[in-house]
């Protein structure tokens, strides 16, 4: 999978050579942005003018959860969005755009790195090591998606057998209390929540579920209509430009704690603890097809499916 | 005089689920335009069921009911009703101006609406309550503003059902007087159902005696009284007396009788016997000259 | 001041000595100012006896809160709630958030009347049209929004059409069902007084079956115009896209858990179903107020 | 031939909309909005492909359908109950409702998933959660239209009452009730379908099973047939359940003079 | 004779959004134990409301009402009213046994009650309705169902709202009877309100005649007429025809005269003199014959 990705990934490293081959043609773009850690490389674009520079307008339409997005792209009231790569490779598979002219994937977004997606556990439960999970009830965010496919797929890999778990659907932010009630005995949290969970329960961390098999895994990025790349290609080139620098910003941290407070509303103290995932300048087909092939596994597929089609590669050099 | 009101071989069935009831059985009569024809029988015997498949909002069961010599089928033009049930046929959110109003508002502009339902208001002793509403009203006013809706409409047919039974002996007097007055104004065909024997053969050109449930037709009693008359002379004259005496007597006997005294075997079981003889000979005291009409 | 009060065990209070009739049809209020302030007086007994009942939920909040019965974290007491509130009444971005609800629920409130009493004025006085419809509305019916929301942003996109579309869809019913109803107890006598006197089948309808269905279609109104509230939050909540209170909510419990601000979004909503239920309670006790009066006829 | 013709008179609309459905969507052929007989497959895979001693309903029915539809009921009963003695109390008094009014229709404006954080503290996940957003989802139909009932009593009834010194129990259960059922059931009959709506709300949130996670489930991933096929059910539900309630309203109510057909607005001409 | 119920200086004014109504004024007057009076008066005048005030439905605005002694402040015990607005007081959901039963649902027991509504139901000649519904009756069936529930009741004071205007002569005069037997039986203090002179005079022990509104007392006569009456030889009476006139008179004028027959000169321009001649006339020549039920 070295299609595309490597010469975007040589362009954008280059930075700030300004000089657009050819004229955007949409300037303003609506772009879905859901208020979580993973988006806060646009918002450092934004904010450094990255975007700008493109010729590109970012007009932010936030949107609450995944179902919103792809619709949101289908109907045209959004241009691109943020999202995570199993929705889209399930939305792909169904054929759900295939009016539109499919979904097309444009830029890496996040990926995860350890200590960002675990289990957690409250002090006082007697859940100490991934072997005390056989046979409990897990709160995750939604169910068939990421966090349950990398969940099952760590469990498997510490000998735990993943069908005997319950997975019960929860809310991120509803799931310290629901752990603390004992609604549920573990909950499956990201950033901020682990942080702030750790902070202010004194849960402690039970299973890394970005470990093993999913070591790296990658979790959501930016996609577009098929018929939006083809008719805006300027567009879509100039978007993966400004995002490449944004993402390479994002890896510093002391870049995104102010920012992290700005949209996400984090306060200060949580910013600081927070465990950041990756944000990766490259698009990779390799890499987004180990989710496809996971999916697979834990039928959220019904056949092997094919990545490839769907990536978009920066067209300017 | 044409006939403008025939009702031929009448006849209704309410279906219920215990069984049906039959309300009017084979009633035939004929009015004619211009007349005033009082109806009395006994509470129960299908008097307001007429009037309800007069004004076509029963179907009847059995024969048929026309106007001008055309079946009635729906409800028909130029026909007012005064209901017996009076305090629910009023709107409670319209004030008792626009309850007279109502009407006329498909027919009638603004202002001579406003003017015709003042007038009508202004007949039954009501013109200064136009802007309350029905439930501020005694039960007797809510009844002449029934009156004045029916009479501010001047319909070429006019069905009343009990109109005057809330009021006082004065008031209804002057209301009966008002009925006859505009009646001869606007040549209005009426119809009154009434209890009030009295009140039948003042008012009425004719009185149509009905039988206990099922009703049909007792008598058709003529009312031979000059016009125009007035409460004091005509219920003075012997005619009058005479014919409310032959109502009285028909009412009770429930049918005509060609013996005007019952086997006392049959009655007497029950008290009737003597209820009889008491009338009867009130009758015989009383000297009414009676007759049939037609 | 009261003149009718009956101080029987059986019936507790009259409401037509508390309630005031008012015309339906006739646009001039005569004699309005005279009683003025004899409806103030009550007015403000109700509004004081409300304001009691809304302290006595808020004190029983406020130690629920503070009794360490459950984490001040997640349900923190009104006194930390109103201190966010009244920050937040001062911020722009929030007070555009709520005027964005507002206009979407007076919009979709408008919508569900003009749409559900026409068509339950219809359904309620045709009966082929009733029985003909039915298995297609009970079929509708039970179709939850939530279920509908990404047809809905198929069709309508992210903007406040999708959310205002949905409130509509599931603010119909109660207006629909309560105008059916309220036709079915239509006293007949009223409808054949108005026959007799020759109405037309629609004035029928209009000038008899709708003022005296009025009452409780206000009703299915009030009910609707919180349903409205509560689906635009909700979707607001559970798709984004367009600004509104629904999404602060979200973006407060999501970015960071701040169940104060939380709190304090979730009361706004609350405050806005009370003042367009007392809006809508106002103009059905000043259009309608003989239906309190009358009772029930039956 | 009467009920071959109530029976097309019933359906036929019905009939005729699931066609345009049909072929419109044939022509569209947009994937959010399948061909009915697609949708029908899907619902047949799902649920009809069981054995035949379970009168072939599948696995799904018995963990999906059963404990939704006990919540679903249970939720809407305990609902019915409390907002009907509610609303009679606070029909019949206005002080009550005074004091109480501005609370409920406060709580009545809150929507039920910006609770969910105050459900999960105040009772545990799973059923006892989904009933209480069951119930306080579709309280308020029969609440209000209780207490408007309740309220309108005809004012020479209640007058008869008081003058027979009728005892409370009686005056409430032999005069305000059956004065009010109609009303009464014109809310019992939205807040069913509201309940079935509600159901699937309650299922957003730490449920493992229930026909609402199914459909939001395949929602999520875009498998519109099954999400159809999930509406669908819905729908059967639905009716079906409006349909016993009728049954039940029209004994109820048998005593009002309109039944059967012609309702007093008809005007037959 | 003890008094039973004592009215003092009475008044009532409604509050309605066009301004205060006032119904009653400075009403005074007692009744005795046992004792039946009768109320007339001119529509609208007041008498429902009076009726109101004594059920303890009404607060009135001024004076007080009490029974045996006690103010009335709220409902009494061991009353019963029968309502002015009859269809509307009857239970559409209960069949009519059930309807009169109802009142006896907490106090008697299931067979006893049963018994005693058919009773009722047998005095007022519906025997054979006691399963239907209300609104399968017409008209006055459904007022002899509020009576016949006000009977069944056997209240201690029973007041009747124009009780007998929606039944046809025969019935009232039966009904009539009825009440006599029932108040003579078991010691019952009614008071009817009525529009019918001859009725106030034929039921009364005495009658109480009020003035246009608001409501004063015009007039309270004692009718010395033996008991027990009967509808012949007590309506022939003179003292009967004497009476009726006289309340006739007192109506008319509004207020008490001294004079039986007022200066021709007052009423000679609306014509009541003659009028009212010509009435005392005719009733000595009528005197309707009916008998006594039972
Ligand atoms: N609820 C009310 N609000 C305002 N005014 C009222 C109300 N009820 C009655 N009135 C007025 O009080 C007066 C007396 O009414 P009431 O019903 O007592 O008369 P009534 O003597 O019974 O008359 P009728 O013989 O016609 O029944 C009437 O003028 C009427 O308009
Ligand atoms: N809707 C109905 N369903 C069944 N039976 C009815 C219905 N309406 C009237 N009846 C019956 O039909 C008969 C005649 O009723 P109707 O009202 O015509 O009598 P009426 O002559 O007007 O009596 P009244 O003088 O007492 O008003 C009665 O026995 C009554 O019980
Ligand atoms: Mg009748
Ligand atoms: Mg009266």
């Amino acid at each position: 999978g070295l299609l595309g990705g490597s010469s975007e990934d040589g362009s954008a490293s280059d930075g700030g050579t300004s000089t657009a081959p050819g004229q955007v043609e949409k300037s303003k773009i609506k772009l879905g942005l859901l208020n979580i850690l993973d988006v806060a490389s646009v918002h450092i674009a934004i904010k450094k003018g990255y975007f700008k520079e493109e010729g590109l307008e970012i007009e932010p339409v936030i949107i609450q959860g995944g179902a919103a997005a792809i619709p949101g792209l289908i109907s045209g009231s959004i241009d691109i969005t943020f999202g995570n790569w199993v929705s889209y490779f399930a939305a792909e598979s169904q054929g759900a755009a295939k009016d539109k002219g499919g979904l097309k994937l444009i830029s890496d977004g996040y990926q995860a790195k350890s200590d960002m997606f675990v289990i957690v556990a409250a002090p006082d439960s007697g859940i100490k090591s991934p072997k005390d999970l056989d046979g409990k009830t897990i709160a995750i965010n939604t169910y068939k998606n990421i966090a349950e496919l990398t969940a099952k797929a760590t469990l498997e890999a510490n000998d735990v057998d993943p069908s005997k778990v319950k997975f019960k659907e929860l809310g991120f932010p509803d799931m310290e209390a629901a752990v603390k009630n004992k609604s549920v005995d573990a909950a499956f949290m990201v950033e901020p929540f682990i942080a702030r969970s750790h902070r202010g329960s004194g849960f402690t961390t039970v299973l890394d579920a970005a470990s093993g098999p999913t070591n790296d895994i990658p979790i959501g990025g930016y996609a577009t209509t098929g018929d939006f790349a083809s008719k805006n290609p300027n567009s879509v080139a100039a978007f993966q430009r400004a995002m490449a620098k944004g993402q390479k910003e994002a890896q510093d941290r002391s870049v995104v704690e102010p920012v992290l407070q700005d949209y996400a509303k984090i306060d200060k103290d949580t910013a600081t603890l927070v465990h950041f995932g990756e944000y990766p300048t490259s698009l990779e087909a390799s890499r987004l097809q180990r989710v496809a092939d996971l999916m697979l596994t834990y039928q959220l597929l019904k056949e092997k499916f094919d990545v490839t089609p769907m990536i978009v590669s920066g067209s300017a050099g | 005089m044409t006939a403008m009101l025939e009702v031929a071989a009448l006849g209704h069935t309410y279906q219920g689920k215990d069984g049906a009831h039959t309300a009017i059985d084979d009633l035939s009569f004929t009015v004619g335009a211009g007349e005033l024809v009082c109806v009395v029988g006994p509470s129960g015997c299908g008097k307001s069921t007429l009037l309800r498949t007069i004004s076509g909002l029963v179907r009847p069961s059995r024969g048929a009911v026309s106007l001008h010599g055309n079946a009635v089928k729906g409800v028909p033009d130029d026909l007012a009703v005064v209901f017996q049930d009076y305090s629910r046929s009023l709107f409670p959110w319209l004030s008792v101006q626009k309850n007279v109003e109502f009407p006329l508002r498909s027919s009638v502009g603004r202002a001579k609406r406003r003017a015709r339902a003042a007038e009508a208001l202004e007949w039954v002793g009501l013109a200064a309550a136009g802007r309350k509403y029905p439930w501020q009203l005694s039960g007797g006013m809510q009844q002449r503003v029934a009156i004045a809706r029916a009479l501010a409409y001047r319909p070429a047919l006019l069905l009343m059902d009990e109109p005057f039974a809330s009021v006082d002996a004065q008031t209804r007097f002057e209301l009966e007087d008002l009925l006859l007055k505009i009646r001869t104004e606007h040549d209005t065909t009426v119809l009154v159902v009434t209890h009030d024997i009295d009140e039948s053969v003042y008012l009425g050109d004719r009185v149509l005696v009905l039988s206990t449930s099922p009703a049909s037709v007792v008598a058709d009693l003529r009312v031979d009284l000059p016009a125009p008359r007035d409460q004091i002379t005509t219920r003075e004259s012997d005619v009058f007396v005479g014919l409310r005496a032959e109502v009285a007597r028909l009412l009770n006997v429930g049918k005509p009788s060609p013996a005007r005294r019952p086997a006392p075997g049959r009655r007497a079981a029950d008290g009737q016997a003597a209820r009889w003889a008491a009338e009867e000979r009130a009758e015989v005291e009383r000297g009414a000259a009676q007759r049939l009409a037609r | 001041m009261q003149n009718e009060v009956n101080s029987t065990g059986s019936g507790g209070e009259v409401f037509s000595s508390l309630i005031v009739a008012t015309p339906f049809d006739s646009l001039d209020w005569p004699g309005w100012l005279g009683l003025i302030n004899w409806e103030e007086a009550l007015r403000v007994r109700a509004l004081t006896r409300g304001l009691l009942g809304a302290a006595g939920f808020l004190v029983i909040w406020e130690l629920f809160g503070r009794s360490g019965l459950v984490p001040q974290e997640y349900l923190p007491p009104p006194s930390v709630v109103a201190v966010e509130l009244l920050a937040l009444l001062g911020d722009e971005t929030f007070l555009r958030d709520v005027v964005a609800t507002v206009l979407a629920l007076l919009i979709s409130v408008l919508l569900s009347v003009g749409i559900a009493v026409p068509a339950g004025l219809v359904l309620g006085s045709v009966a082929p049209v009733r029985h003909a419809t039915r298995a297609v509305v009970e079929f509708l019916r039970p179709i939850p929004s939530v279920a509908l929301i990404p047809l809905a942003i198929v069709v309508l996109g992210l903007g406040p059409e999708m959310k205002i579309a949905l409130a509509v869809y599931a603010a119909v019913w109660p207006i629909l069902f309560n105008t059916i109803y309220a036709l079915d107890e239509l006293d007949p006598l009223l409808v054949d007084t108005a026959r007799v006197f020759g109405a037309s089948r629609l004035r029928v309808l209009l000038s008899v079956a709708l003022p005296s269905a009025l009452p409780f279609v206000f009703t299915g109104i009030r009910l609707s115009a919180t349903t409205c509230l509560v689906v635009l939050v909700s979707v607001e909540m559970l798709a984004g896209g367009a600004a509104g209170i629904g999404e602060f909510v979200m973006d407060a419990r999501s970015g960071a858990g701040r169940m104060d601000l939380v709190l304090a979004g979730t009361v706004v909503a609350g405050v806005l179903g009370y003042l367009v239920n007392e809006g809508l309670e106002r103009a059905q006790r000043r259009w309608v107020g003989w239906g309190f009066v009358q009772g029930g006829r039956s | 031939m009467r009920a071959l013709s109530g029976f097309l008179q019933r359906w036929v609309v019905f009939g005729c909309l699931v066609l345009v459905w049909e072929v419109a969507a044939f022509l569209a052929d947009d994937p959010f909005f399948p061909r009915p007989t697609v949708i029908a497959e899907a619902a047949a895979e799902l649920w009809l492909s069981g054995p035949a001693e379970t009168l072939f309903l599948s696995d799904v029915v018995f963990e999906h359908l059963v404990p939704s539809l006990t919540r679903l009921l249970t939720g809407w009963g305990i609902a019915a109950v409390v907002g009907v003695a509610l609303g009679l109390a606070l029909g019949r008094s206005a002080r009550a409702m005074e004091y109480a009014g501005p609370v409920l229709t406060f709580m009545r404006s809150i929507p039920p998933p910006a609770l969910v954080p105050v459900f999960l503290l105040l009772f545990n996940i799973g059923t006892s959660m989904q009933l209480a957003t069951i119930v306080f989802g579709v309280l308020w139909p029969i609440l209000l239209n209780t207490v408007d009932g309740a309220r309108s009593v005809d004012s020479t009834k209640t007058e008869t009452s008081e003058v027979f010194r009728i005892p409370r129990a009686q005056w409430v259960l032999g005069v305000v009730l059956p004065s009010a059922a109609p009303k009464i059931f014109a809310g019992l009959r939205v807040s069913l379908s509201l309940s079935l709506v509600l159901m699937v709300v309650s299922e957003l949130v730490g449920t493992d099973n229930g026909i609402g996670s199914q459909l939001l489930l395949a929602q999520r991933q875009f498998d519109f047939p099954g999400m159809w096929a999930g509406i669908v059910l819905l729908g059967v539900l639905g009716y079906t359940l409006n349909t016993v309630l009728l049954a039940l309203e029209n004994r109820a109510l048998a005593w009002q003079p309109k039944r059967e057909g012609r309702t007093p607005a008809t005007v037959e001409d």
